[in-house]
């Protein structure tokens, strides 16, 4: 176990160390000089050259490349070409936010998604089956923003259900203020029992988190069928049968469990996946998220914000995954020994 | 004498399977016998020149297989393997014609090992298990092979239609190196015999006399435990479940002969006639 | 131990809910603890400093921080506001303001003449952002702690200058060094920081400094809330439910809603901001004069204005109406026929040549996109193929100093309330290329830009009569650019909020100390 | 314990399976061999009702219960608890994530055996939580004679199933019916994946456990050596249909049918 | 006599979805293919005075903001979205596959190499990527399709090589080599084909997906641009008219979703005809 895990770890080195060097390229590759970006749209060549020397953009390749490297090892993430800020530390805000809103959207599409695949796999065939399988496919087809503004519109503006965006009422930062710790609003506000901040929070997470979820929910909808029909295919569940067990037993207490490790797998990319890609929602309603930090980056040529973003998601990836490996190692004890 | 493995270990991921086998494969058919993850196909692979040894050799007419020229190797030594060896997707003349590269030749082929060349087109799934065993036996024997290297050739199919192969495979002219469980398919077709066990030949000798006699527990185990017809009920010896031994003798913690002196690894003896790596021999000969 | 986010005041002082329902319960004219909540798109800092900031920080700034003068646009003039007078001698190389009395910086500091001295010194030091627009400025004296003295290397009009909507801060230079985190800030206006967290989304709350010189009544605003929202249609809602009280900048169809939505009032300005094509006219097809000229007729810019819906007006010439210098009578037209006649000079047309063109535009611009939607399809008829491409700034204003388009699509506004922007930017020839995306170079236009400053300074009547001159040899005769529209502001706010002035010098900045709310 | 009559087991138009009797009694064990594909596996499953989707008629009573008539719930106390199926793979016959104490627990909870002396039988499987401490020392007392009745180290059920050999689990699977009390034993092919050894020792437990308790034996397999030593009465099927059926003895010395001969003339 | 039927407690459903997704798409694809017939109007051609009119008898779909008829622009930018799906798969597949087979077949350090590769790409958030390159390549259909296959082909090199993996150690590989049969053919002839299926039913499941991801990158302005008819353009230019116009954004949004639907209901019905298991995220 222990071997795996250092190859594992070594692995993960190996690939953030390549993402490093990917994003470098990249950064390189953008054209249009970063001091412009840093300078503004009217900079004259002076503020130009100062902005260069700033950046070390005067250097040859491999030296910047070299630099890159011991500044990200040291934790110097680089100055953000757009909001001037360090990397790190508006990563330190938006990532807690992505963390809330995905966090929250995965938890309702595993909420969601897995019963409904065990009642699809349940009622193979059958009318339960088809109405699962069409709306999960819904799930994947529907374009984000789209349903973001459609739910917004409605439930939001028409119904007046849930507010129409943010995070959590600002009014709120005066009457109790939230004291943090993880940075993360709602688990902040639930630790320290600062009541109206975490039900505001809950309230303002309803609408972007069901449009977050809806892809998940879907494939892990599928996933779920798709495993536990292959997986009541087996032997054992002829045994088990033959045991007299019910068929809703069999499903939910023998099959399911084996069958969980691919939705597992799904579960950590879809994380890493919709991390970045809930940029849309993220705009739609207002949420201060990584997603919309890469958006910004990405369009006004923040080589720094989109490495550092590059870099933060990658390693998410791989300790996702990790974590991912060992859970999987927990539910089947086959692959303990593998 | 052509294919001779010298000191032979085998393993996968650098972790072995197969412990320096010595064996020759000699005129008249040769048994490799041994249960179910004992090293028989490893070994098979290793012959077949598909895998690598990772200590000892070899050698092909004298050659050893790393540096000899694969080309004159390649097509003496064919495999017949397991059942599912067909390519789902081509058809019959082409998985026959695979080698030779000569499609004329097919229909004659097919005659050869008892099928209707009207079945060339066909493909795989459109076949019984036993025509498709006899499609792989084509393949194998398109391109001349001298030694055919059988692995369990017939246990997929039913006792009718094994008995057809084996018949067919009797009839062949090269040499052949079988594998199987079935103790008494080994009798008919080979000549000597060797018994692996957990990676090791534990005995060899000439296959009647083995398995009447057999001078090694494990053998001895073996031939008891298979039913015969309207023959008293299989006896099993010894405690089935334990793994082998990682030291000393590998059989010791299923034998019901194991003396302390087991736990040193027994060095192949000739014994009445073959080789023999236990320390009880002589015991079991007696029983 | 975790830090604690938000609140300057202690927890148990309560406040109400900022804005909540500003529209629809009028508060007694008693006083406003409501917080104004204006909606920017984009995140509002990126620097703090009052000598570099040159962004969209200035929303804030120019409610935290004076500057000597202010930009009347609808007088055309510049009017008082730290300096109370001035006046100018030597042809407009010597300045002198009368400081206002009484003025404390937000650290208590008196607002001096050897303060402001100070702190005009070293914005012109640090040589970022706009500093430029004191690029003329040889020596600050301050004979007496209210007289502010300026000498001039060459004319200039420095009460236009001291305008400006950047760098031209006066600020107390002892507490300067500390404002870069955005916890306390060296200005003398009527707010203050109260929070900042950036990336957050009511990213900035200011707060009333309660010295400050003009007073305070009841119905102010004493705080003001800045929430990010990015998208239009979520600022809307959030306009529309009293969330948010300002958003700067509608789309026609939304503007026209505004209009009629309940709550809610809308207004539209002119800007400063028009949109140019500015034509290669040193290499490529568009080197001959007549093809830039047809392509001046192509365009239509009664569909645009038509399309545009109100969030752009034609123009007249280069400079937008408000400025010096705007001269009626040079509205441009479509004439296709003409246009036809000009290409098929230059041997292209439908019959003839087909003629390919590259242009290049800002990415995500909706407005520009609309024009280079109906310029395309207007061209395709002419056998003209455009090839539009949308490009983020960088990369555009790259590929335009190396020449590498025929036509430079893009926006200008003055830093200052002064049409010599434009001329001297765009038009005045200069090596390396900066901003002349045409690469004009015409020594006669060059030498009437440079005496423009001194002009204005002097004698207006005779500036104007030049910025008359110069729009018609730029446009008419060189045809180095088309001025399709002059972008409009678009605005709503809730309909208690009263005082609303938008002022096209200062783009998108509220002055949230002339607010009221109804009551 | 297992009487059938005109059973027909059909998968659309294609009848896979015939048979027009068949009793196990008992204490008797019968065998049914045949070529693959010959419905020896269908007919098995016919007899617990296991056959999905399949159309099956007939007479089919296993220990007094009449499979085609019962509802689902009678269905499944046959199952299990009167008529225990041993199939051939035998880790894939486990679900791998169960450990096999647990497999068994639930089993045994779910046929309400509780190894309590005054609640065996009862209906009440589930108990009230007083019941339950003594309840689990029961039922664990249950399992671990079960697994000695089959020579197993009960600390096998600590273990997952791909933790255990192939005669193991074939080994747990009849504990288990023993341990639900289990008349009749359905083996499919109990044997064929595994090697001859292990097999002669399954084959062993088999034999003992008739003698010992009188269980009954139904046994699939296509080995006719293996089945010729330990079955009493061999019904042979080719194509679906029984072509022949009789005491063991008879049919392997001297068939009737013709396709039986075929079969042992094989025999290497 | 007692008889049994297989047990109905609910209807059953015929599986015929796969065979729907892919009247679906036919539909779909037929409207692209002819457009220039169906189009009630001609493509991209603005009538500013016309512009934002509802649906009606004359525009169904009714007018955008430079008054274009939405029908005609959906049936036209259906050309687009379907071929930028189809270069996307068709590029991503072809280098997934062949680095995936080789992968898969070669084993040992050439797969490691192969793998890791692979991981860094999967590692890097794929939109980013896309974004990124978008940006460096400016914004065009052919950006689109380079930008998205960049991120796309690593999910096929792991599919393949996987599966790739498993038929090398088929024995008709093993035949083959002892055959004398030379490496690159025996990838050719036996692993390719027998690898592909799980790959095509993937690159079904995941056109939707690609439509989905181009309409997102025009949304953003990185991808296809004026005059260029294309369905994310179209709804990220009527996004802002969403309270007040609604058809402008909903038409091409319910064609984006109909159309990744087909190619989902096509892919999911293969999948489960095919192979129950698999399923890889976009
Ligand atoms: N590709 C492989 N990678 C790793 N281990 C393997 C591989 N193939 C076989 N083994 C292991 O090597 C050992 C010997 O396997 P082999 O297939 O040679 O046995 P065998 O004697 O042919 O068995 P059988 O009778 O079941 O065919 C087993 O423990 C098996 O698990
Ligand atoms: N679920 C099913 N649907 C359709 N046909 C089936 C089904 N199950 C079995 N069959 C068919 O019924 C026939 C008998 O199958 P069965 O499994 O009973 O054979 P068997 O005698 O057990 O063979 P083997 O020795 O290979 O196990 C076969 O032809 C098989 O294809
Ligand atoms: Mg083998
Ligand atoms: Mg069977
Ligand atoms: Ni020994």
């Amino acid at each position: 176990m222990i071997g795996y895990l250092t190859r594992r770890l070594g692995q993960a080195l190996l690939v953030v160390a390549g993402v490093v060097t990917l994003t470098f390229v990249i950064m390189r590759l953008v054209p249009g000089d970063p001091a412009v970006a840093y300078a503004g749209p009217k900079a004259t060549p002076e503020q130009l050259a100062a902005a260069s020397r700033q950046f070390g953009l005067d250097q040859p390749l491999h030296v910047q490349l070299w630099n890159y490297v011991r500044d990200l090892v040291t934790g110097d993430w680089g100055t953000s070409l757009r909001t001037r800020q360090p990397v790190r530390e508006d990563l330190f805000t938006a990532f807690p936010a992505s963390l809330e809103l995905v966090g929250a959207a995965l938890i309702l599409a595993i909420v969601v998604g897995i019963p409904v695949g065990v009642l699809a796999a349940r009622h193979k065939a059958r009318l339960p089956d088809l109405g699962v399988r069409l709306g999960s496919m819904l799930a994947v087809s529907v374009p984000v923003f789209w349903l973001a503004l459609t739910l917004q519109t409605v439930f939001a503006s028409h119904l007046g259900w849930f507010p129409v965006a943010g995070e959590y009422d600002a009014s709120l930062d005066t009457t109790s203020p939230l004291t943090l710790w993880t940075n993360i609003t709602i688990v902040d506000a639930l630790i320290t029992g600062n009541w109206p901040i975490f039900t505001s929070t809950l309230d303002h997470l309803v609408l972007p988190a069901l449009v977050v979820a809806a892809y998940p929910a879907g494939v892990i909808a599928q996933m779920t069928r798709a495993a536990l029909i292959e997986e009541s295919g087996q032997e054992h569940v002829r045994l088990e049968r033959a045991l007299g067990f019910g068929e809703t037993t069999i499903l939910t207490r023998f099959a399911l469990r084996p069958a969980l490790n691919p939705v597992l797998s799904l579960i950590a990319l879809v994380f890493a996946y919709s991390l970045v890609n809930g940029f849309l929602v993220e705009a739609v309603f207002n949420w201060p998220g990584l997603g919309r930090y890469a958006f910004n980056a990405i369009t006004s040529a923040d080589t720094p914000g989109i490495a550092g973003v590059t870099l933060l998601v990658a390693v998410v990836y791989v300790l996702v995954n990790l974590v991912v490996d060992l859970l999987q190692g927990v539910i089947d004890p086959r692959v303990r020994t593998r | 004498m052509i294919l001779r493995a010298d000191g032979v270990t085998l393993g996968y991921g650098g972790r072995p399977v197969v412990h320096d086998v010595t064996l020759d494969i000699t005129e008249g058919g040769v048994g490799l016998i041994g249960e179910s993850g004992s090293g028989k196909t490893t070994l098979a692979r290793a012959f077949l020149g598909l895998l690598r040894p990772m200590s000892g050799t070899i050698t092909f007419n004298g050659k050893d297989l790393r540096t000899a020229g694969m080309k004159a190797f390649r097509k003496a030594v064919q495999p017949v393997f397991q059942a599912e060896s067909l390519d789902p997707r081509m058809s019959v003349a082409r998985s026959i014609a695979e080698g030779s590269r000569d499609r004329a030749a097919v229909p004659a082929l097919m005659e050869q090992v008892g099928l209707d060349p009207a079945l060339a087109a066909r493909r795989p799934h459109q076949l019984s298990g036993g025509q498709r065993q006899r499609v792989v036996i084509a393949r194998a024997l398109a391109v001349r092979p001298e030694l055919l290297i059988l692995d369990e050739p017939t246990s997929a199919l039913d006792v009718t239609v094994q008995a057809r192969i084996l018949e067919l495979l009797e009839g062949l002219d090269a040499e052949r190196l079988l594998i199987t469980h079935n103790l008494a398919v080994v009798e008919r077709l080979c000549r000597t015999s060797h018994v692996l066990f957990a990676g090791r030949v534990v005995e060899s000798g000439p296959t009647g006399e083995l398995l009447r006699r057999p001078a090694h527990p494990y053998t001895l185990a073996l031939r008891d435990a298979v039913p015969r017809l309207g023959g008293q009920p299989p006896v099993a010896r010894g405690r089935t479940e334990a793994a082998p031994a990682s030291e000393g003798c590998p059989f010791r913690l299923r034998c019901p002969l194991a003396v302390p002196e087991c736990e040193s690894a027994p060095e192949p003896r000739e014994v009445a006639g073959r080789k023999v790596a236990c320390h009880r021999a002589e015991l079991v000969l007696s029983a | 131990g975790g830090q604690v986010r938000g609140a300057s005041q202690p927890p148990s002082a309560p406040a109400t809910q900022p804005g909540a329902s500003a529209s629809t319960s009028a508060a007694p004219a008693a006083v406003n603890d409501k917080a104004f909540v204006y909606a920017p798109n984009l995140d509002v800092v990126t620097d703090w400093d009052p000598a570099t900031s040159y962004s969209n920080e200035n929303i804030a700034m120019q409610n935290i921080y004076e500057s000597l003068t202010r930009y009347n646009a609808a007088s055309q003039k510049p009017e008082p506001r730290l300096a109370t007078e001035w006046s100018s001698a030597d042809g407009g190389k010597e300045w002198t303001f009368k400081l206002r009395e009484g003025v404390k910086f937000h650290s208590g500091n008196p607002v001096t003449a050897e303060a402001a001295k100070k702190a005009i010194e070293r914005t012109m030091k640090l040589k970022s952002g706009a500093a430029y627009i004191w690029d003329a400025v040889k020596k600050i004296e301050a004979p007496d702690g209210g007289t502010l003295k300026f000498t001039l290397k060459y004319a200039t009009p420095l009460d236009l200058v001291a305008s400006s909507g950047y760098a031209s801060y006066i600020y107390d230079t002892s507490v300067v060094e500390k404002v870069k985190d955005g916890t306390t800030d060296a200005g003398s206006g009527p707010y203050t920081i109260d929070t900042w967290a950036k990336g957050k989304e009511t990213e900035l709350t200011l707060k009333a400094f309660d010295d400050y010189w003009g007073g305070w009544k009841p119905g102010q605003y004493k705080k003001v809330a800045f929430r990010v929202t990015p998208e239009l249609t979520t600022a809307w809602q959030l306009l529309k439910n009293g969330e948010v009280n300002f958003v700067q900048r509608l789309n026609p169809q939304l503007f026209a809603q505004a209009g009629s939505t309940p709550g809610v009032q809308a207004t539209r300005t002119p800007s400063f901001q028009n949109l140019m094509l500015l034509f290669n006219t040193e290499s490529g097809p568009l080197k001959d004069v007549k093809v830039r000229q047809a392509l001046q007729k192509v365009l239509d810019y009664d569909g645009l204005a038509a399309a545009l819906e109100g969030a752009g007006v034609k123009g007249s010439g280069l400079v937008p109406q408000g400025l010096l210098g705007f001269t009626p009578g040079l509205e441009p037209k479509q004439d296709l026929k003409e246009a036809a006649e000009l290409l098929a000079a230059a041997d292209y047309g439908p019959d003839l040549n087909e003629l390919k063109l590259s242009l290049t535009y800002a990415q995500g611009d909706a407005d520009q996109q609309l024009m280079v939607t109906l310029l395309s399809s207007q061209l395709k008829k002419l056998n003209v193929t455009l090839q539009a491409k949308p490009m983020q700034w960088n990369a555009q204003w790259d590929l335009g100093k190396k020449k590498g388009q025929d036509i430079f699509v893009m926006y200008w506004f003055p830093d200052y309330a002064d049409p010599y922007s434009w001329f001297v930017n765009v038009f005045r020839s200069a090596d390396p290329v900066s901003f002349n995306l045409s690469y004009l170079k015409d020594e006669a236009i060059d030498k009437a830009i440079d005496a423009l400053p001194q002009l204005t300074a002097t004698d207006r009547a005779a500036a104007e009569q030049s910025y008359a001159d110069l729009q018609k040899k730029i446009i008419e005769e060189k045809a180095a650019v088309a001025v399709p529209y002059v972008q409009t502001y678009q605005r709503a706010l809730t309909a208690g909020v009263q005082g609303y002035v938008d002022n096209p010098a200062y783009p998108n900045v509220v002055s949230f100390y002339d607010l009221t709310l109804a009551g | 314990m297992i009487r059938v009559r005109d059973l027909r087991v059909a998968y659309g138009d294609r009848v896979v399976a015939e048979v027009p009797e068949l009793d196990v009694g008992r204490g008797e064990c019968v065998a049914i061999v045949g070529e693959s594909g010959s419905g020896k596996s269908t007919t098995l499953l016919a007899l617990l009702g296991l056959t999905e989707g399949a159309r099956v008629s007939g007479e089919v009573s296993v220990c007094g219960v009449d499979v085609m008539k019962a509802r689902p719930r009678a269905l499944r106390a046959v199952r299990g608890a009167k008529a225990a199926l041993v199939i051939q793979s035998p880790q894939a016959a486990l679900s791998p994530t169960t450990r096999l104490g647990v497999l068994m627990r639930r089993a045994l909870r779910l046929h309400g055996v509780t190894g309590g002396p005054s609640l065996t039988g009862g209906a009440g499987s589930t108990g009230g939580p007083g019941t339950m401490g003594k309840g689990a020392r029961g039922i664990d007392a249950v399992m671990a004679q079960a697994c000695e009745a089959v020579l197993l180290d009960p600390a096998i059920l600590r273990r997952y199933p791909h933790e255990i050999s192939g005669g193991q689990a074939q080994r747990f699977a009849i504990a288990m019916a023993i341990a639900l009390g289990a008349e009749v034993i359905l083996a499919d092919e109990p044997t064929s994946a595994l090697d001859v050894t292990v097999q002669a020792e399954v084959v062993g437990v088999l034999r003992g456990l008739r003698e010992e308790r009188g269980l009954a034996v139904l046994l699939v397999s296509h080995d006719l050596a293996l089945v010729s030593t330990i079955a009493d009465r061999v019904l042979v099927m080719k194509d679906g249909v029984v072509v022949e059926s009789g005491p063991a003895r008879h049919v392997l010395r001297d068939p009737d049918h013709p396709y039986t001969r075929e079969l042992l003339e094989a025999l290497p | 006599m007692t008889v049994v039927e297989p047990r109905r407690r609910l209807p059953r459903m015929p599986d015929r979805l796969a065979a729907f997704g892919a009247v679906l798409l036919v539909l779909i694809v037929a409207s692209a293919l002819f457009a220039p017939w169906l189009a009630p109007y001609e493509e991209n051609d603005p009538r500013p005075l016309d512009k934002l009119l509802e649906p009606s008898s004359s525009h169904w779909f009714g007018t955008d903001h430079v008054g274009r008829d939405i029908l005609t622009q959906i049936l036209y930018g259906g050309r687009t979205s379907l071929a930028i799906a189809a270069a996307v798969l068709a590029v991503s597949a072809l280098v997934g596959v062949t680095l995936g087979v080789v992968a898969g077949y070669a084993g040992g350090w050439i797969r490691d190499v192969i793998m890791r590769i692979t991981d860094i790409f999967l590692a890097f958030p794929a939109l980013l990527l896309s974004l990124a390159l978008a940006v460096v390549l400016q914004p065009s259909v052919t950006t689109v399709i380079l930008a998205i296959a960049v991120t796309w082909w690593p999910w096929y090199a792991r599919l393949s090589a996987s599966v790739a993996a498993s038929v090398s150690t088929r024995s008709y590989v093993d035949a083959a080599r002892c055959l004398g049969v030379p490496a690159p053919v025996i990838v050719w002839r036996h692993v390719l084909p027998n690898s592909i299926t799980p790959v095509l039913v993937q690159l079904s499941l995941d056109a939707g997906g690609v439509i989905l991801t181009a309409a997102a990158l025009s949304y953003l302005g990185l991808g296809a641009h004026e005059p260029t008819a294309e369905w994310g353009l179209m709804v990220q230019q009527g996004q802002a008219l969403f309270t007040t116009n609604w058809w402008v954004v909903t038409f091409p949004g319910l064609a984006i979703l109909v159309t990744a639907f087909a190619f989902n209901v096509l892919g999911e019905g293969l999948r489960s005809a095919l192979d129950p298991r698999r399923t890889v995220i976009r």
